[in-house]
């Protein structure tokens, strides 16, 4: 039985129809990727799985179940503009989820539980190239150091489903290589399903196991906010996970099946 | 330099600061004097020399009857019923703004009666507020958090609510229960308002205080304008308003000092 | 308001303060009936009278120069306007207090019963003085007390708080604090007649350049007293009338005025002005206020502040003279010359 | 559904405004009636009834001597004034909080002063604000002026400082000078806030309005409050005090609804 | 005579130096990208030029004389985090530039002047995909169409040095395409002196004349923020602007000429 599964789904603001007819099963330790012009609602769909907005028509089961409206640590989530905590530090953003679920009541950690969390949160810094800058603001940070704090903070609950919207979209080749190496290993360790918006068809392809387009399929020139994007190709990629790391030819294996994204009036 | 970007450095910023209130002392003495020289007796605007006078016998003579030294006397009792009163609305708007802000069902129902409490004038009900909290330090006490609490829950509590959906949601992703979001995302963010709200609620505090001195009291230093009043001892009053914008100024200062101090990073140039 | 310019120009154009007192309604009620437009024409000037709520500020708003005369009582009129330097005249004696003003206590029978109490009442007004007279009369001092200023316009209110077991204050609030279970006015103005007395104080000056303004103010006064004094309907018309100005009912007005001993006849007033009497009070308020510190801190003896009565008595500094006890227009009234 | 992100509906929200309303009300019956089965004649808490009959009179019934129905002309004369003085305190927020918030030699010249301003209790000045300004109208309006003006001010000026340096430097790069950025940027991203600085000044400018009636007035709704105090006339100042947190509540609602209405994108859930 | 000159500059953040002896002349007319890892002080560099932060050490000058401290509109700039004004609608953005310029004293225009601006707006949003999108404001806009709105609200200023912080980071391959189509077209047709942060190799490679690479030369592990990044490649490309569309290869090309980016220790 899929982990996930939407029906139907509409998403409107408005006069304006943003997303139309979704219907999606998604499989338990599966990673999504999703890609589509700008303005598509790829964000919008995010928004509607992780319970921060309700969609105007259909439903999302989780197990089953009707997905509960609220969202919890079962769905992670990296927001496109990088939201981290501004009051806390790198380090305290990335403890943070680590003491919530240890005590529900002062949601704060001490003595060696603390010291025990501490270390996993500069184990994760660490990873994601953050070590030496552990007691740094947000403010104080580049954009792409506070991307890849969000990710830290995201990472380090390992939650059920991880909703990562453009991660790694501020991050030089090098950092986003790590990056890779990285959500490629707790995916695997850990058995997490991943949806990830990305703009970049050669990441989509080598890291994900299915590949979603979403955009246009029909477009009235005169109101153009009277059809939402649905999905126009879903691609179950035949690769293991094990094979991630041959992304060579990712982008040739997208041309050869067709993808051209529309980038007329998706806005 | 543009005007929008320019920063005057920090002393030139004191003496630019300073200019404004030089001017008006300033004036201030220009129309004593003009007064004076139409009749010497003249209560109204006090010259500076008679306000050193007027001052001296309360600063540094003990009082006959009680044997206190007043001004120091009624600075320490107003300043003890500020503290007191604004310690309370302070504590209070933590505890009431930190809910009703961040627990919309509570904001639904705890907003309207906010609301109203905040926009009764409470002079209005002083008989009651009489019978309720008596005639002692207590009343004085209660005026000011009446007074200021309403509008600072209003404040923080809007602050709150005004705070990003997505850090919400992000916490409850990281596991938080309400509780928690309220404990960690909520009431460090809500701390630099507060201060921001108190110092505004400053002005105010002092202006309940002073009401309730001037209702019933024994001391303090509401209490001696509104006594020499009887007899427009503006040689009295103006010194006592000025010490009470002193006090004030530094208070503020204090505060905002504090702030920076304590949460840096929300007032650090973020770009 | 023109005041602020040349008080010793003739003008037409006046501003009188009054403020809600038993004794004073006339003057509003006589503005509302047409006899101050009356006198107004008679005499070519215009007065305002100017309704102050709270009595200290309009007793300051006529020091500041704001107005050209005041009503206010004679303790007031010395350590205010007098002591501030404004050559002040009191043109018309309207009456005294007997039995207005009252100091008040819970479960006791007599002034002795107020040792050790705090008494809550407007320091340094005349309610200050009337417990400084009780003490006295028992044997007593101030400092056997602890008082507790309190303004006139929450005094009520506060003394229906169990917490306030003492208080001296005026009519209205005396009679609305009476209301409260085990109040006995132990001590009242009726004691003390004549001390406390009410007036019509102008600034001289303005006096002097438009003697017009003190003969309508006298005419004003008395026409409304003669009417207000007449026992049938038109009478208590008047009466219900000022009642409602004040914000009460005709019952309570008229129990008001029973412990108010107006001057309805110029004559009587003119005597009771002239009477040494007059000076005795006088002298008693000024040791009073000065011991209180009232005049200021400049002053040095009790003498500070001059005062002048009919006949060239004086009393105090003579260089300084700023009360003076004016029988100029009572005189004109009595004589019919008005 | 979680504490921190249910929404109760509209209607739910009305209801659950209402119940602490009625709640405060059912115990000011109960406690009413318990003074008066002890003393029937008790004036401190009227029963509904006694001040339906006080104020029926002064609604309905035109006052014989001035011939006007004394409840409708205490409303006007207090609106009047509370207008006016909100008026041309919002007036002068704008301008002043403008100049201030926007360019810092300003800020440095005049912040203190506004802050001195803010904390010195007008209160405390009345004798000098009632000589400066006389007993007329104006002086009550000043009052409320200087009641709040100075905090709203401290307020806007405080939030336009605080907008993104960012959007000060992108709109010089548009070729903005001073005045332009102050018009643009600075002054509509300031409508909200001063809406929301006016709804927070509804208390403090209701409380000076009723103080500076307390002393000089002959009309308004402060003017019968302190007038019938004198007779603990309770039956009269409860339901005034009513009328006036229901005349603030109307001002308070269609400010905030103003505010969403003419600046949606102040208020609208960004993501 | 270079256009911009910068001399020896230093930027530091307290204790952290974070540009060391940056010593650069840009020639009017040059289209520079600068790549460099996350953290290195890429942006800090623009904010540097922009004259929105003062070089702790270090002069620049313009046209050789020094730089006015303040910004004018000779620098145009997308900033990072895209930030288009809130209270504005996407027309009321675009239009902005013109207003001002037009018209110092009201900041507005109207009538005939006002319809030639709004029309040139239009022109503008319709090459950067948001004429359907005149009236939202940027609260109802996705990640992309606000940095697209951003890009327009800078280019139509058409401003001699044009600071780009990123700009296509959160597009779409094929909008991306049309952005630099778009911004080649103007930079031609204008002279206009650019200067870009990307992290996109290739990017950087098939737009600019010259690419800059920002890193670390020295690292010392127990004082990380002791040293700071400099210009570490500098490579003036002989490709002229027409060829700019010949970007395949260009990929092959950064590889050849050695570039690796260094991922550590940036931050
Ligand atoms: N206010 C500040 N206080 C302290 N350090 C700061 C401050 N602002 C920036 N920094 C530091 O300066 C360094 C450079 O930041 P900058 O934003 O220029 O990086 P960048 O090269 O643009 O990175 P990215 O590619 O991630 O955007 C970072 O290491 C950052 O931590
Ligand atoms: N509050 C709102 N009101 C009106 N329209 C909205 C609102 N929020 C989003 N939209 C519209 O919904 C559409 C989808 O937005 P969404 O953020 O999901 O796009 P996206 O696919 O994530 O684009 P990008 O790749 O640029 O991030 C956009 O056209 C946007 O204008
Ligand atoms: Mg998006
Ligand atoms: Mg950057």
């Amino acid at each position: 039985m899929a982990l996930l599964s939407l029906k139907n789904l509409w998403v409107e603001y408005g006069e304006k129809v943003v997303l139309e007819r979704i219907s999606l099963d998604i499989a338990e330790g599966s990673f999504v990727s999703i890609i589509g012009p700008s303005g598509a609602g790829k964000s919008s769909l995010l928004r509607v799985v992780l319970g921060q907005e309700k969609p105007t028509r259909g439903t999302i089961t989780l197990d089953g179940a009707p997905l509960p409206a609220e969202c919890g640590p079962d769905r992670g989530v990296v927001f496109q503009r990088y939201s981290v905590f501004p009051h806390l530090t790198v380090l305290g953003n990335t403890l943070l989820g680590l003491e919530f679920s240890a005590s529900p009541f002062t949601a704060r950690l001490f003595g060696g539980a603390r010291r025990a969390a501490v270390a996993e949160a500069e184990a994760m810094l660490e990873s994601v190239g953050l070590a030496d800058s552990r007691h740094l603001y947000p403010a104080q940070m580049s954009g792409g150091m506070q991307q890849r704090l969000a990710i830290a903070q995201a990472l380090i609950k390992r939650p059920r489903i991880l909703l990562l919207d453009e991660p790694f979209g501020a991050l030089d080749p090098g950092i986003r290589k790590d990056m890779h190496a990285l959500i490629t290993r707790l995916w695997r360790e850990h058995g997490l399903t991943i949806i990830m918006v990305t703009h970049d068809i050669k990441e989509a392809f080598s890291l994900g196991t299915r590949v979603l387009t979403l955009d246009k399929r029909r477009h009235d020139p005169h109101a153009p906010q009277r059809y939402g994007a649905a999905v126009i190709y879903d691609l179950e990629l035949t690769r293991k996970a094990q094979q991630v790391h041959a992304d060579a030819g990712a982008d040739e294996q997208a041309e050869a099946i067709g993808i051209t994204i529309d980038t007329v009036g998706n806005n | 330099m543009r005007w929008v970007t320019a920063q005057p450095g920090r002393g030139r910023a004191i003496l630019l600061g300073a200019l404004p209130l030089v001017v008006l002392a300033f004036a201030y003495i220009v129309a004593a004097a003009a007064r004076h020289s139409d009749n010497v007796a003249d209560k109204i605007l006090p010259l500076p020399g008679a306000m050193a006078a007027a001052m001296a016998a309360l600063i540094f003579e003990a009082d006959p009857l009680s044997g206190q030294y007043l001004f120091w006397a009624d600075t320490l009792a107003s300043l003890t019923r500020l503290g007191l009163g604004l310690g309370i609305a302070t504590a209070s708007t933590l505890l009431v703004g930190l809910v009703v802000g961040s627990l919309p069902p509570v904001r639904a129902t705890l907003g309207p009666l906010v609301t109203a409490i905040a926009v009764i004038p409470p002079i209005a009900l002083l008989p009651i507020l009489f019978i309720v909290f008596g005639l002692g330090e207590t009343a004085k006490v209660a005026l000011i958090v009446i007074g200021v609490a309403p509008f600072m829950i209003r404040d923080v509590a809007g602050h709150i609510a005004a705070l990003p959906r997505e850090q919400v949601i992000k916490a409850l992703t990281l596991g938080a229960n309400s509780w928690g979001v309220m404990l960690r995302v909520a009431l460090p963010q809500a701390m630099p308002r507060l201060i921001e709200a108190l110092r505004l609620s400053l002005g105010p505090a002092w202006v309940f205080l002073i009401s309730a001195e001037a209702i019933a009291a024994d001391v303090g230093l509401g209490y001696r304008i509104f006594l020499v009043r009887r007899y427009l001892a503006m040689d009295v009053i103006l010194p006592y308003v000025a010490w009470i914008a002193i006090l004030a100024v530094v208070m503020d200062f204090v505060l905002s000092r504090g702030s920076r101090r304590l949460f840096g990073w929300a007032h650090g140039a973020a770009h | 308001s023109g005041s602020e310019e040349d008080a010793s120009a003739p003008r037409t154009d006046f501003n009188i303060g009054w403020s809600i007192y038993a004794g004073w309604m006339p003057w509003p009620y006589a503005q509302q009936a047409g006899i101050v437009k009356k006198w107004e024409d008679k005499y070519g000037v215009k007065i305002k009278f100017v309704q102050v709520n709270d009595y200290i500020e309009s007793v300051n708003q006529y020091t500041a120069g704001k107005l050209d005369g005041v009503t206010v009582a004679n303790m007031d009129a010395l350590t205010i306007p007098a002591a501030g330097g404004k050559d002040t005249s009191a043109i018309i004696l309207g009456d005294y207090s007997n039995g207005n003003d009252a100091v008040l206590l819970k479960g006791a029978d007599g002034v002795a019963g107020i040792k050790g109490r705090q008494v809550y009442l407007a320091e340094l007004s005349v309610s200050h003085y009337l417990l400084a007279r009780a003490l006295e009369t028992s044997g007593m001092k101030l400092t056997d007390v602890k008082t507790v200023n309190t303004s006139d316009a929450d005094i009520a209110a506060a003394f229906a708080s169990p917490d306030v077991t003492a208080a001296v204050a005026w009519n209205p609030q005396v009679t609305t604090m009476k209301g409260v279970a085990g109040t006995k006015a132990v001590f009242t103005s009726a004691d003390i007649p004549g001390e406390i007395l009410d007036l019509m104080v102008v600034d001289t000056a303005v006096l002097k350049a438009n003697p017009n303004l003190g003969k309508a103010l006298a005419g004003i006064w008395y026409e409304t007293m003669s009417l207000m004094a007449r026992q049938d309907a038109e009478g208590a018309a008047a009466r219900a009338a000022m009642a409602k100005l004040a914000g009460t009912t005709p019952e309570e007005f008229e129990g008001q005025l029973a412990t108010t001993f107006l001057y309805a006849d110029p004559k009587a007033a003119l005597m009771a002005m002239a009477s040494p009497d007059l000076v005795t009070t006088m002298t008693r308020v000024r040791d009073f206020s000065f011991a209180q510190g009232l005049f200021g801190q400049g002053a040095r003896s009790a003498d500070a502040v001059g005062m002048e009565f009919p006949g060239g008595t004086t009393l105090g500094d003579k260089a300084a003279i700023t009360l003076r006890f004016d029988p100029t227009y009572m005189q004109l009234a009595a004589d019919g010359k008005l």
